[in-house]
């Protein structure tokens, strides 16, 4: 009797739903991450004065706390300051940004790795910063690094079950809301945790294969 | 600030949970990675396969959903572990698995020639784990744990959803008593942030002990502070 | 069109020029030769600004580009409007891997004087004619050899239309059997334009046939200088003779 | 010891709690129903009264389990606590998985809205009128229930994870007014709140202590010394010291709160 | 005291050795030559175990080592007790660079011998100051030149007590003049001990001095076999004289 078949199909529909925020999640966070980082990324090897020390600051205060008390902060701090988004806005938002920290020391790994003399050669040609960074730098800093970005949006698609303690409605949270009104959490956590896998495990194996094909082109 | 004065004990006394849970956690997490890993590598199925699904498992779903599940769905098979447990237990286990490819790592990145000189001295295998081989990866090893250690402190946090009293379960219940919010959190986050900078540097000391060669070359406390490669251990 | 005067340059104790007078007419072929380490490469990447110098005044085309006399802060307003005078073409070429030669050669004229793509393109075209690689406009850096690399490089520089060329041994990165294509392409430059030439090198027979003056260098100073027929025949210097001597044997 | 007490012991939870001479109980920290003090230890009405019971049972000590409304049921059958003690409202589905001691507590909902009440939020009814107005609720906590069974839409529906927080949505304007017991919105209430008068158009229902099904014995042995205390005048000074009434307490029966739809 | 008979041995469709039987006998020595590729150095590491072959006997001192005749799965009880009989020299001399150089020779005697401690240190001493190290003994296998390094590479085979000896190329991964100093122990060993040696080798000289018997190798099979003066002289097989011309003329 410990595990009850029909229940658990029951439940499927409604956890499949939870998926798809999780996703969703995923997804926009996934652009923050993206882009902020690189932002973050740029601007810390530029050697802005004030503004690279800051965001030296901040990759070190973000990944030195847990996603958890961060979530915590921004959902019952910010409101109290006149900063109010919906749970889910917020937990994109704190998820995005904690990744961002993440991604920008991967990005930094990428621009280290561009050869001086492409520096060299952009100046040569009378690029502006800007050019220099659009055209040169940033494609071949990226393309090294796409496996280690990927598996960081893995990551963030399973942090993002984190987000449920601020009341994003994801996929463990339907599962714990399931369990609340079943009184029954051994099926919803169990499908829960495959559903997790059923993404991940492909999305990682994706990531392998593209590393490989980046490492050995053509 | 002054409205949770009077709760400072409480929370100190979550800080030391936290720090116990890290500690025991690093213990277990050490174990699982290199037991998972070392299966891992075996030529031997039953070992083998096993511990890929065990590696898989763990870090293809969320450490979260481990904890509940260990929480409210393990003893409905008859395993009831003490919270306290149950939560070293999911951080071990989801840490460890993310050791175990460091494990297997350091290893493998080990020239060829070393296992064979081992073999050709007619050592047998445990004699070239014990005497070759871990004692040259071991030392490989340690910066990438370094970063699973703080993201185990860093995950601890997660433990006060299932009812541990750790740092973050008493700030909750702070706030909820004195409504102190922006007192209590800021608090907290400089406190993860202190633990998790100490135990930076602690791993930082003893990579150089490990490793006495070339100090000037080494990337400065803040660079090496929370490094990190790619997060599959890859 | 060129002017170092007083120009010093030190990497901290090491003091790569010293005191630098330097005077290169418009139009003016000049090769400069000496040994490994005495501030050759140096002197081209002071007029790409690509460093700085510590104290004089560098200029170009009568505006400076550098102005730190009495060791003032460089003021680098119109720095950028004078360096585009200048092309320069490196010692390991510095092509970029992800883009087509084609995009190679086109993207600063399309960026920086704003070129229309389509004309940037034909002109593009027409600079890798004439370095003989039009057949590889679609190609990757990667897939062409040496020789060819450094030829896009040229094209590239070209392409800004610069007053001025520099070459840093654009050659010594090249397997033997490649380098006579790339000199064939500078020594046509040489011959055919007005355009002002700063040439690092070792390939002394090379310089002798291009250059309208030859430059020997020691120690961040000029140490003896004039037409390649005077220097390599009869060089006054006793490093030069040395240099030319150590420098012929090894072939 | 590493796992759990009660973990393949023999004997029933009565048997070994009294033996341990301690019972776990499952609280939320939701005065005055449910409190922690300064020190960590237990205290509010539903915990006085179930400490005062287990005392005459001959259990001298409680230990407090802070957790969720929603993880208090499945954590009970995961014998993850013993009892709970958490103001845990009685009603037709929560009785269909749990054995409930005769009521402790009888209590009134309300609304904690903005000053003044300018969405004029006094009923259920007046919620559903207006698809605009959102309700904080605690998940799993009877208010949710309540709001669903009156069919009110999930898209008014805003899952706050306590007390404390639901203010706070109320005052940041994520939500327009938090449902919550009345005695609980008054030990919560700040600046810029008002709560409302009770509610009328919910049940009035109230709770009692918790135990797995499989306890029937310790619910007797609890009702037991429950009627003995609910007789003496310790029971008027607990609930008088958090605000509730000890006579309405003693004005209902299980079976009349169990029957509470939802 | 080493006897192949009908070995295979194939990697993927490479089929390294062919049905390849061999005989050496108590304290004989035996240099391999052969060109690239030509299944020398795969002889040694099956003989060392750390390959397997695919087919045939290979049997040390009258007990087998590798059964498969037939193709059966082998039985590898008692490899280990036979494989302890056998000491290996590797070329890039595999020494364990966190160890000091007397813990590397003492190791194996320790852990596998069951010696103790000091015994083991005492004959790693011994043999350390055979190959001219007594020098040396604290110092970690970095330290060291490459032909040092080896030379503590043959001190720690030796510390086995070994009755047969192979070396792989010892010399190949040397600088010319770190070479001698390795031949010279191995010289040494050949002419005073009574081991049997397997001597894979690109030194024609030296094998042909220290050796009984040459064997030339191609594709997999012992194409030539002889002593040294027949092989190097008078070599029947026109792929031997090619062989040898080719080498020779290299150096
Ligand atoms: N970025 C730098 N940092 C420190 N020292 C430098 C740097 N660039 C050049 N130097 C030093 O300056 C000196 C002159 O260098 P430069 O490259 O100008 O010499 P060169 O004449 O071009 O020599 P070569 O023929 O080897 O290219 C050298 O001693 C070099 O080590
Ligand atoms: N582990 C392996 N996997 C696949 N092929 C292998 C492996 N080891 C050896 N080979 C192949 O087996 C063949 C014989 O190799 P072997 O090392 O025995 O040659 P060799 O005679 O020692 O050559 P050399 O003089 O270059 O050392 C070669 O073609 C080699 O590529
Ligand atoms: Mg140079
Ligand atoms: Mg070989």
């Amino acid at each position: 009797m410990i595990w009850d078949w029909a229940f658990a199909a029951s439940i499927v529909p409604s956890l499949l739903d939870g998926l798809w925020v999780t996703v969703q999640v995923t997804l926009v966070g996934t652009a923050i991450a993206l882009l902020l980082g690189l932002g973050v990324a740029v601007v810390r090897y530029s050697r802005i004065p004030l503004l690279g020390k800051l965001f030296d600051f901040f990759v070190l205060f973000v990944r030195g706390t847990p996603l958890l008390v961060q979530a915590y902060f921004a959902f019952y701090v910010l409101p109290n300051v006149g900063v109010q988004f919906s749970p889910l806005v917020t937990g994109i938002i704190v998820i995005g940004i904690n990744y961002s920290a993440y991604t920008a020391e991967v990005y930094r790994a990428g621009i280290q790795s561009v050869p001086a003399g492409q520096w060299e050669a952009s100046t040569a040609l009378s690029l502006s910063a800007v050019q220099r960074w659009r055209f040169v730098v940033l494609p071949q800093a990226v393309r090294d690094v796409v496996p280690a970005l990927g598996n960081y949006v893995v990551q963030m698609f399973k942090d993002s079950a984190i987000l449920s303690a601020i009341t994003v409605f994801e996929l463990l949270s339907h599962a714990t809301s399931i369990g609340s009104g079943s009184y029954r959490y051994l099926e919803p956590l169990t499908i829960a945790g495959l559903l997790f896998l059923a993404v991940s495990l492909p999305a990682a194996k994706l990531i392998k294969r593209l590393e490989l094909r980046l490492a050995h082109p053509r | 600030m002054s409205q949770i004065l009077p709760f400072l004990p409480l929370l100190l006394n979550g800080l030391l949970i936290t720090l116990a849970l890290t500690a025991v956690g690093v213990v277990i997490t050490v174990l699982v990675a290199f037991a998972a890993g070392l299966c891992r590598m075996s030529r031997r199925r039953w070992l083998s396969w096993p511990a890929g699904v065990f590696i898989e498992i763990f870090r293809g779903t969320s450490m979260l959903v481990q904890l509940f599940w260990l929480f409210f769905a393990l003893p409905f098979f008859g395993v009831q572990l003490v919270p306290f447990a149950a939560a070293v237990l999911a951080l071990g286990l989801n840490e460890g698995a993310y050791g175990a490819e460091i494990v297997r790592g350091a290893i493998t990145a080990l020239p060829r020639g070393q296992r064979e000189g081992a073999i050709a001295l007619s050592l047998t295998p445990y004699q070239r784990m014990r005497y070759v081989i871990l004692p040259q990866a071991i030392p490989a090893m340690i910066p990438p744990f370094g970063n699973v250690f703080v993201d185990l402190l860093k995950n601890t946090s997660l433990v006060s959803l299932v009812t541990v009293a750790d740092l973050t379960f008493r700030a909750q219940m702070v706030r909820a008593t004195t409504g102190a919010t922006t007192a209590v959190f800021g608090t907290i986050l400089v406190l993860y942030f202190v633990a998790a900078y100490v135990l930076s540097v602690g791993m930082g000391r003893l990579e150089r002990r490990m490793d006495p060669g070339r100090p000037e070359l080494r990337p400065t406390l803040l660079q090496r502070l929370f490094r990190r490669g790619g997060v599959v251990g890859s | 069109m060129i002017s170092f005067s007083g120009v010093g340059k030190s990497f901290g104790d090491n003091h790569v020029l010293r005191e630098l007078d330097l005077d290169v007419a418009a139009g003016e072929k000049v090769s400069i030769i000496g040994p490994s380490g005495s501030g050759k490469t140096t002197i081209l990447r002071l007029l790409m600004t690509l460093e700085e110098p510590d104290s004089g005044l560098v200029e170009v085309d009568g505006e400076p580009l550098w102005d730190r006399r009495g060791g003032a802060v460089a003021d680098t307003r119109g720095q950028a409007a004078v360096r585009r005078k200048i092309g320069m073409v490196f010692q390991h070429f510095n092509l970029f891997p992800h883009m087509t030669v084609l995009n190679n050669v086109a993207l600063a004229p399309v960026q920086v004087l704003g070129m229309s793509r389509d004309d940037a393109e034909h002109r593009a075209v027409d600079l890798l004619r004439m370095v003989g690689l039009q057949k590889h406009l679609r190609h990757k850096p990667g897939q062409l050899s040496g020789g060819q690399q450094q030829r896009v490089a040229i094209a590239r520089a070209l392409a800004m239309r610069p007053k001025v060329m520099l070459f840093d041994e654009v050659t010594s990165a090249l397997d033997p059997e490649l380098i006579g294509e790339v000199l064939a392409v500078i020594r046509d430059l040489a011959h055919t334009t007005a355009m002002t030439m700063l040439l690092v090198t070792h390939e002394m027979r090379f310089a002798a046939e291009i250059s309208d003056r030859v430059l020997m260098f020691d120690s961040g100073a000029v140490i003896e200088s004039g037409p390649p027929s005077k220097i390599f025949e009869e060089p006054q210097h006793e490093r030069t003779q040395r240099f030319l001597k150590a420098v012929l044997e090894r072939k | 010891s590493f796992t759990q007490p009660g973990t393949g012991q023999p004997g029933s939870t009565l048997d070994q709690i009294k033996a341990r001479g301690s019972a776990r109980i499952a609280i939320a920290n939701e005065p005055p129903y449910t409190q922690i003090k300064p020190d960590g230890t237990v205290t509010g009405a539903e915990p006085d009264v179930v400490a005062a019971v287990l005392k005459r049972m001959g259990i001298p000590s409680i230990e407090g389990v802070v957790t969720p409304y929603e993880s208090m049921i499945p954590g009970l059958n995961a014998n993850r606590w013993d009892i709970i003690a958490a103001g845990l409202f009685m009603k037709q589905s929560r009785c269909g998985q749990i054995l409930y001691s005769e009521p402790e507590i009888v209590s009134t909902e309300s609304f904690a809205v903005p000053a003044g009440n300018p969405k004029n939020l006094t009923s259920v009814a007046s919620v559903k009128a207006d698809p605009a107005v959102k309700v904080a609720v605690l998940p799993g906590g009877f208010e949710d229930g309540a709001l669903k069974t009156q069919n009110v839409p999930a898209a008014q529906i805003v899952n706050i994870p306590d007390g404390r927080s639901g203010i706070e949505a109320v005052l940041a304007g994520r939500a327009d007014a938090f449902f919550l017991p009345t005695l609980s919105l008054n030990s919560l209430k700040t600046d810029g709140i008002d709560i409302t008068p009770a509610i009328k158009d919910v049940q009035q229902t109230g709770s009692g202590a918790g135990f797995r099904k499989t306890d029937q014995d310790l619910v007797n042995a609890y009702d037991e010394q429950l009627r003995a205390l609910k007789a003496s005048p310790e029971f008027d000074e607990i609930l008088s010291r958090w605000g509730f009434s000890a006579d309405a307490a003693r004005g209902v029966t299980r079976d009349q709160l169990c029957a509470v739809a939802g």
